[in-house]
């Protein structure tokens, strides 16, 4: 009995795990400055990319600037997340 | 239509000698507009001694291609290419090749430039220099 | 600033290879805008088999040399190269090579171009197209 | 004395040879359809570009668009011609 709750608890971790979240990229300047790269959050609550910033980074101001992306194309801060989009913030692009 | 992320150097013009070798089109294009990026010694007033280029995978490869099949759609274009570096660099390394093969110049010409500016303010690649003594985030692209 | 007429077949990215190495400038350029033009199999609705390029010995070097230093005057570009075939050639023959290195990408894009559209309606080269059953004058660049 | 007379004649035509001519080119097309590649004229009689035509070809017409350089400049049919001048004829150019 113990070994089937211990199951059923990891089941619903993996549910949770690989469903329930959002994933959140930060990259160049701004990985350096809110010192995450590659973070998980729960989507309970969570319906903006805005939303995601604000659990991600415990609400810390925005730079001014910064790009966003979901699922590898760019939005607003106003786009809806779904449960597993990728999410990224980054500063203005600076490559070629 | 090509693109390609590279983390080691690359010579730009060995790669077209390569690269057009292996085309079909010889004989088909009587244009050829390329455009190489090379990293500077000096940026902004200072001396740069080495360069990293972070970038986005799987975004970056994403937004190469989808600037490509804008540019086929917009002109009269038989090919492109886009190759970029990632990564450690040195000043004089190339950066940057792109290169468009088109019947007549004007396709060739607009759309070289179009691939670069696009690719300047969409692709995500972002350019970190050593300085003699700290780093720092370009912060801009010019 | 370097001109060149060719009377025999030469490779563009070879030659920028080896003239890159030769110039003095590594480091400070960070843009390369290169045009290769070359020779098509089609033209005009017609099947092209050879072509003659005529020149006029002594006015040609002299236009290109003049729209070199036209071009050194309008942009601030580091370095510029126009190489030109003359005489029998073939198809997918690389025709004329232009190169504008500069520090920025704007210089670079607008002078090569610049060079070209000067060059193709100022030099004095005219080409002779050979068909499946004729020879003809082309009669007017587009 | 007919020594003499021939070294005068000579030197004479030496002079009308390389100081009364001016010097003819044309290319391409235009060589084809006048049928001269290079020639000289007398200097005497001929003013401008067009007179130099005129005396070259046997005043043929001149084709529309033919271009007109005067020591590898280019400039147009009223341009005035010099002793020694080279004078170049030839159709709209078509490289690059």
């Amino acid at each position: 009995m113990i070994g089937l709750q211990a199951e059923i608890r990891k089941q619903e971790n993996t549910i949770f795990m690989t469903d329930a979240v959002i994933n959140i990229k930060f990259f160049a300047s701004l990985r350096e400055q809110v010192g995450l790269a590659d973070v998980q959050i729960s989507k309970a609550g969570v319906s903006t990319v805005m939303d995601a910033w604000n659990r991600a980074t415990e609400n810390r101001d925005m730079p001014e600037n910064t790009l966003m992306a979901v699922n590898m194309d760019y939005v607003s801060a106003e786009h809806t997340v779904k449960v597993g989009d990728e999410v990224a913030f980054f500063p203005p692009v600076t490559g070629g | 239509m090509h693109i390609e992320i590279k983390d080691k150097p690359f010579e730009p013009y060995q790669y077209l000698l390569e690269y057009q070798d292996e085309t079909g089109f010889a004989g088909k294009y009587g244009a050829t507009a390329v455009f190489v990026g090379s990293m500077r010694e000096f940026n902004q007033g200072e001396d740069v001694s080495a360069m990293t280029l972070e970038h986005y995978p799987g975004m970056t490869e994403k937004y190469l291609q989808k600037i490509s099949e804008e540019a086929a759609t917009q002109w009269n274009i038989l090919d492109s290419l886009i190759v970029h570096r990632v990564g450690e660099m040195l000043p004089n390394d190339p950066i940057v090749l792109v290169a468009v093969w088109s019947a007549h110049r004007a396709a060739a010409f607009d759309a070289s430039r179009y691939l670069m500016e696009e690719l300047k303010s969409r692709a995500p690649f972002w350019k970190k220099e050593s300085l003699t003594d700290k780093t720092r985030w370009v912060e801009k692209n010019t």
